[in-house]
């Protein structure tokens, strides 16, 4: 972000490269089950990122609000589920993004004001307000949730033909990354940034905070939005399950795993977790305990370094270049002070 | 010169890093390993950086062999280790091995997730179990866990999933991917075949409104209820569930109307709220159908005793999870006197039951007593009638299944509790028990003969699905009513 | 430790921050006589005393003794528990608590010790009106008194000052020397960073200068406050004609 | 000097106090001030730790409203204005431990500043032009605290001297009509005190000043007028001859003054 940011820049378009070609050299599964999910997902964390990071607002509503998008997408699309209305599933993409993001911007409103531990909890509230929400107003969805929900042509069939829905994640995944790190050069963004920094100057240089906390979120949520509608494209349906207290904490252990200093983060955390949470379940001798190797992997994670993987990435990377003489960059996030 | 400080605590970092990336191939290794060992001529394993890896394309058609014998059938296994069903986890593994076992396979262990050695080879292709799923009662795992179990480990055929809005979820899944077969493990929501029907899905099982046959007619007539409540788990198969006595009760004459029916939301742990609302229309009612399942059973009846005071069993009906043996041991004597109804017999007398039980004990000792189960029941019945059709085809699962799927749609099973066979929507056609809860263990009263799932016309794929006010209650035919078959005079089990 | 032997002897030491080589090989020495290490902004001054301290920038190396024990690599904690006391510079308080909680975390109402909160009380009687004020309560003059107060109650063998004159009014400053004073004469070893050349050459007569990380000169507090050329060497001092 | 005094205590004051208090609990920080502040003024305000100073350019600031008493702000009653919007008014501040955004560059935060006061907040695009003219603006601020070498680092590798410079800065942007600085000199060396005050001498007319500083060569140097505060209350009003003279300052604050040689 600050530091290093032409090397990570360089990095990421070897990495996008890598993936564009990815078809050619993983299976199908591979890429769908792995690759493919580890996009979508990676947007919902580099959401929850962006609002940390930039903004100091560690939302758990975030699935929450990938949800709305799902369910709408849902309610509009499906012939059978929710609303059954079968209009087009475009319609169903504008209006899952457009009522996310209303709802993001009035939690938002209500959360903005609020901060920390305090923060936490509202958006916590929110995210299980929605998970009930959906699972009891059975008109609308029902515990059973959504299914068959149709995705526009130019997907294909993600579950025989991977590619075309591989293909329109990465090509999203990688507009959601050039947006963050372009808003956050705006005055809109560089401004979010000192209120991550010191609310009371911003407001004493004439910021609006609160506002700006409110819209910050709702562009959150509209990110999020983005992921919720890739994740029904993915899965054909989306139930309560998918946006439950499970599902965020997976979200939160991602962007930690991932680095919640770096927009990248999200991806790379996605990754991780999706190939640990695929393959860890084929080890015989863990039978059901995956979930506790998630855990460890993830306290290992957090013990060797706070800034996540990207974290230790960096500071292997400063430890090379201190060697060379040279220094390193450091987190946003990390203190460090040269005065005397 | 001494060096401190950071920098060593870089490099610890550095190694910790290396320690863990080595540790997680080590863990691929293990993944991808499991699956090699029975199937040697998959592609290379995933244990270098994963996105330079070529996974195995196991979905193809099973072209190569294996040291002379036919292709391997490779089976994945679903059910719930998390959630509301978590409990019966082992049992419905057990439950799914035991006709293996019949054909000379043996455990691998004291828990059937152990696995199974020598498995049964129809048409000398030999069954290879992909794997366990392990899904927690929400449609979202249970989908994950079958993409896993087929698009990952290559599972052709799979039995699963455990509960309701798992099966209408893992039905449309089977709509999607024609080239596998799935039958189902125990799950009992009514759209699952009625509405979805998917031409690869198969359910040798009874659903939750089948499974509930002859309970509204015995509080009726036998009772003497007039006017009901419901309290049924808020998901689709309480609401099938709550629909099957609903409409049978209604039928015959009673009354439930929409205020009478509270609807918990499932894995709820606290009902004392809904107790209440219980409590407020406890003398304006005959009595109570409860269809609270798994986990939610016995907070609800103590919920119930703490609101209420003392509860008359004959007051309360249940359905099936009020007679089963797993949720039974938790309830103690509290569920005395309780009537419930499914699709079991445990105390029948018919040499195929017995020998149904007791091989059961002997080959899980561990799970003892759990023979009486549907879980147990269901998932036997879907691997047996799963290797009946493999068998009568000689294991060939080629042309999309076609021969297997037409040899399944036929198979009768001549199962221990009675005959079980399909309808047009490939939905068991079964028997089905009401019975009354003793302090030895169920006592069954009533045998309703071979229940279909439309009862009769009452439900249709136009018929709106079960939900919170459906169905209506109004008088109906149903082919069963008054017609029930006495295994044992009521008056006596409840005088006694 | 004998007389000779200073308390506090640092070797060669060097440290970084990212790119920048921020402390080059400085060698320092405290004995009974109290140090007062000067210099402008950004020389290196604060970095020293956090490497004294184990609060160390990214890279450290060389050798700092501490009563003949290697302090080097140790943590910080450790460092406090051997005989040193810190007033870091800025204050560092807790805002969630009073100024009695603060001073009861460290140590205790009574005792042998030299250094007691009610001795803490004594000398700040500023704190002793605001005891129950929480530290975000405080104006900055008293969180600076409270900072002190605080590493006093260790009942330090050496005291470590970065800047305690900082925001104190010139009232506080006057008698915060004379603390200092009646410190050292009780036997206090004293490492004092300032910018205040009243206050440095107030306390101490050994003044170390310190420029780009490096200690490049020594001088005597007479010989400071006497030679206006050398505040301008040294600091950069001039005066303003209005 | 006593010309420049004369001419502004004959305009209307551009800030006027009456009466002002604020209570936190128990405990009455700020008692009872009257104050007037006319245009290009120059006034310290003096005080032993706790005297209620920076409560007072807090209620001022609009970081709290007081619990008595009324502000009069360039003729608007701003009692219970927020804190954003006396910037519009052009009243800017500093803070006495700094308030900066440590993750941005030194550059950004005096582009945050010039945003604040030019407008254009919530704007979620890059305008070259508009962005050109507030950062060369930026620079410029930057050199005058003598920042500009250090335009990219970002503000938590500063030192805590550079801090405290960038901390004037901050309300250097925006073209301010009343600086409230709080102990600007904290922490800064003998020479960027210098520094300082040339700078703070060398202001426009335009601005007028207030400031808390407890050096009283940075304080006497700039200051016309001096405002003496005791336990949240004025008790002296004067030129800084008048002050220094003063026996109760002298008890209350300078002390013997001793330690101030150089």
């Amino acid at each position: 972000m600050i530091a290093g940011a032409r090397g990570r820049s360089g990095l990421a378009i070897v990495f996008i490269g890598l993936l564009a070609a990815s078809p050619l050299f993983v299976s199908d599964f591979f890429l769908s089950a792995i690759l493919t999910k580890t996009l979508w997902l990676g947007i919902v964390a580099a959401s929850l990122i962006f609002l940390s990071g930039y903004g100091n607002m560690i939302s758990l509503a975030q699935t929450g609000l990938y949800g709305v998008a799902g369910f709408v997408l849902g309610n509009v699309v499906a012939a059978d589920g929710g609303l059954k209305v079968a209009w087009d599933p475009w319609v169903g993409v504008i209006l899952g993004l457009v009522v996310a993001t209303v709802v993001g911007l009035v939690f938002g409103a209500v959360a903005s004001r609020s901060e920390g531990i305090y923060f936490l909890m509202l958006t916590l509230a929110f995210g299980i307000l929605l998970f009930y929400f959906w699972g009891q107003v059975t008109q609308l969805s029902g515990f059973g949730g959504i299914n068959s929900i149709q995705a526009p042509g130019i997907v294909s069939k993600p579950r025989t033909d991977p590619d075309n829905l591989f293909y329109i994640c990465l090509v999203v995944s990688v507009a959601v990354y050039a947006l963050i790190r372009y808003i956050v050069r705006t005055p809109f963004g560089i401004a979010l940034q000192g209120i991550r920094d010191e609310p009371t100057r911003m407001r004493a240089l004439g910021y609006n905070v609160a506002l700006h906390r409110t819209l910050a979120f709702g562009l959150g949520a509209f990110l999020a939005g983005i992921s919720g509608i890739l994740s029904v494209w993915w899965n054909t349906r989306i139930d309560p399950g998918s946006v439950g207290l499970g599902r965020t904490i997976d979200v939160l252990v991602i962007a930690i795993i991932g680095g919640i200093f770096w927009i990248e983060g999200g991806w790379l955390g996605a990754f991780v977790f999706t190939a640990i949470d695929t393959y860890s379940r084929n080890i015989d001798w863990l039978g059901p305990r995956f979930n506790t190797l998630i855990g460890v992997i993830f306290l290992v994670i957090v013990l060797v370094s706070p800034g996540g993987l990207i974290g230790i990435w960096e500071s292997a990377r400063g430890l090379a270049r201190r060697r060379s003489g040279a220094g390193a960059g450091l987190p946003p996030g990390a203190p460090a002070e040269r005065s005397g | 010169m001494e060096q401190h400080g950071s920098r060593q605590q870089g490099r610890w970092r550095l190694w910790v890093l290396v320690g863990v990336l080595v540790l997680a191939l080590a863990a691929l290794a293990a993944a991808c390993g499991g699956d090699d060992e029975a199937a040697p001529e998959t592609a290379p394993a995933e244990t270098e950086a994963p996105a330079e890896t070529e996974a195995p394309a196991e979905t193809e058609a099973p072209a190569e062999t294996t040291e002379g014998d036919g292709a391997p059938i490779k089976l994945g296994i679903l059910s719930d280790c998390e959630g509301a069903f978590g409990a019966f986890y082992e049992v419905d593994i057990g439950g799914a091995h035991m006709p293996m076992i019949a054909r000379g396979a043996t455990p691998a262990g004291a828990n059937p997730t152990d696995g199974l050695e020598n498995l049964p080879a129809p048409g000398g292709h030999p069954i290879e179990i992909v794997g366990y799923g392990c899904a927690d009662d929400t449609p979202e795992k249970a989908i994950e866990e079958t993409r896993r179990l087929i698009e990952q480990l290559g599972a052709e055929i799979m039995i699963g999933p455990l509960s309701g809005d798992e099966g209408i979820a893992v039905a449309n899944y089977a709509k999607e991917h024609p080239e596998v077969t799935i039958l189902n493990g125990t799950s009992g929501a009514q759209d699952t075949t009625l509405k979805v029907q998917a031409p690869n899905f198969f359910r040798f099982n009874s659903d939750g409104a089948q499974w509930n046959a002859g309970l509204g007619d015995y509080a009726y007539n036998v009772l003497g209820w007039r006017t009901a409540a419901a309290i049924s788990d808020d998901y689709s198969f309480a609401y099938t569930s709550a629909a099957g006595f609903i409409a049978e009760f209604c039928a015959v004459g009673g009354q439930i109307p929409n205020e009478n029916r509270i609807w918990p939301p499932l894995n709820e742990t606290d009902y004392s709220s809904y107790a209440a609302q219980l409590a407020e229309i406890w003398d304006e009612v005959d009595g109570v159908f409860l269809g609270v399942g798994g986990a939610g059973a016995i907070p609800l009846l103590k919920a119930m005793e703490e609101t209420i005071g003392p509860i008359d069993p004959q007051k309360v009906v249940g359905n099936l999870f009020y007679g089963d043996p797993v949720i039974v041991q938790e309830l103690g004597d509290r569920a005395v006197g309780i009537a419930s109804a499914d699709s079991m017999w445990p105390d029948s007398t018919d040499p195929k039951a017995t020998a149904w039980l007791e091989t059961w004990d002997a080959t899980w000792p561990d799970l003892a007593g759990f023979a009486g189960s549907v879980f147990a029941y269901n998932y036997n019945s879907a691997a047996e009638a799963m290797l009946q059709a493999l068998e009568a085809v000689g294991g060939d699962l080629s042309d999309g299944h076609a021969a297997f799927r037409e040899a399944l749609a036929g198979v009768v099973l001549d199962a221990p509790f009675g005959q079980i066979s399909l309808d047009a929507n490939r939905q068991a056609i079964q028997d089905n028990f009401v019975r009354i809860l003793t302090a030895e263990g169920p006592v069954t009263v009533w045998k309703i003969p071979q229940v279909a799932q439309d009862f009769g016309g009452t439900f249709t794929a136009e018929t709106p699905p079960p939900d919170r006010t459906n169905p209506t209650c109004e008088p109906r035919e149903l082919p069963w009513a008054g017609k029930a078959e006495v295994i044992t005079a009521p008056e006596e089990v409840l005088g006694g | 430790m004998s007389v000779a032997e200073p308390v506090l002897a640092i070797k060669g030491l060097d440290a970084y921050y990212g790119r920048a080589h921020v402390l080059q090989r400085v060698e320092l020495e405290v004995g009974s006589e109290p140090v007062a290490v000067i210099g402008r902004n950004g020389m290196g001054k604060t970095s020293l005393c956090k490497a004294i301290v184990g609060m160390s920038p990214p890279a450290v190396k060389g050798s700092i003794r501490f009563e003949g024990k290697e302090l080097l690599g140790r943590a910080s904690y450790r460092i406090a528990g051997a005989g040193i006391g810190y007033v870091p510079q800025g204050r560092r308080l807790f805002p969630s608590l009073t100024v009695d909680e603060h001073l009861r975390m460290i140590g205790s109402g009574n005792g042998s010790a030299r250094w007691t909160i009610d001795a803490v009380y004594e000398l700040f009687p500023r704190l002793a009106e605001r005891k129950g004020n929480r530290g975000m309560q405080l104006s900055g003059g008293e969180q600076q008194m409270l900072a002190i107060g605080r590493a006093l109650l260790t009942n330090p063998k050496l005291l470590v000052m970065d800047e305690p004159s900082e925001g104190l009014a010139p009232t506080i400053v006057e008698g915060m020397i004379e603390t200092l004073a009646a410190l050292v004469a009780e036997g206090m070893n004293l490492l004092l960073i300032e910018q205040n050349i009243g206050v440095a050459t107030s306390v101490a007569d050994r003044q170390l200068v310190m420029i780009n990380g490096r200690i490049e000169a020594e001088t005597t507090a007479a010989e400071l406050v006497a030679s206006e050329e050398l505040q301008q060497q040294y600091l950069g001092v001039m005066r303003i004609e209005r | 000097m006593a010309v420049a005094a004369r001419t502004a205590e004959s305009a209307e004051p551009i800030l006027r106090l009456r009466g002002v208090g604020r209570r936190f609990g128990g405990l009455e920080a700020v008692r009872d001030v009257d104050l007037d502040v006319r245009p290009g003024e120059r006034r310290a305000i003096l005080g032993p730790n706790g005297a209620g100073k920076t409560t007072l350019f807090n209620v001022v600031a609009g970081e709290f409203p007081p619990t008595s008493g009324t502000i009069e702000l360039f003729n608007h009653d701003v009692t219970f204005m927020p804190a954003r919007m006396r910037v519009g008014l052009g009243l800017t501040r500093t803070y006495q431990t700094s308030r900066l955004f440590l993750g941005l560059s030194v550059e950004d935060n005096l582009y945050l500043a010039l945003v604040g006061v030019e407008g254009g907040h919530l704007r979620p695009v890059r305008l070259p032009g508009r962005d050109g003219t507030l950062r060369s603006q930026a620079r410029e601020i930057a050199e005058r605290i003598r920042l500009q070498d250090q335009l990219g680092a970002p503000v938590r590798n500063l030192s805590h001297g550079e801090q405290r410079q960038l901390e004037v800065g901050m309300a250097l942007a925006g073209e301010p009509r009343l600086m409230m600085l709080d102990e600007p000199a904290a922490g800064l060396s003998r020479a960027e005190r210098v520094q300082l005050t040339e700078m703070l001498l060398g202001l426009e007319r335009e601005i007028t000043l207030i400031l808390i500083e407890h050096d009283m060569d940075v304080a006497l140097t700039v200051a016309e007028y001096v405002t003496m505060m005791h336990d949240g209350a004025v008790i002296v009003e004067g030129t800084p001859a008048e002050i220094r003279a003063n026996q109760l300052v002298h008890d209350l604050y300078l002390g013997r003054g001793h330690y101030e040689r150089r």
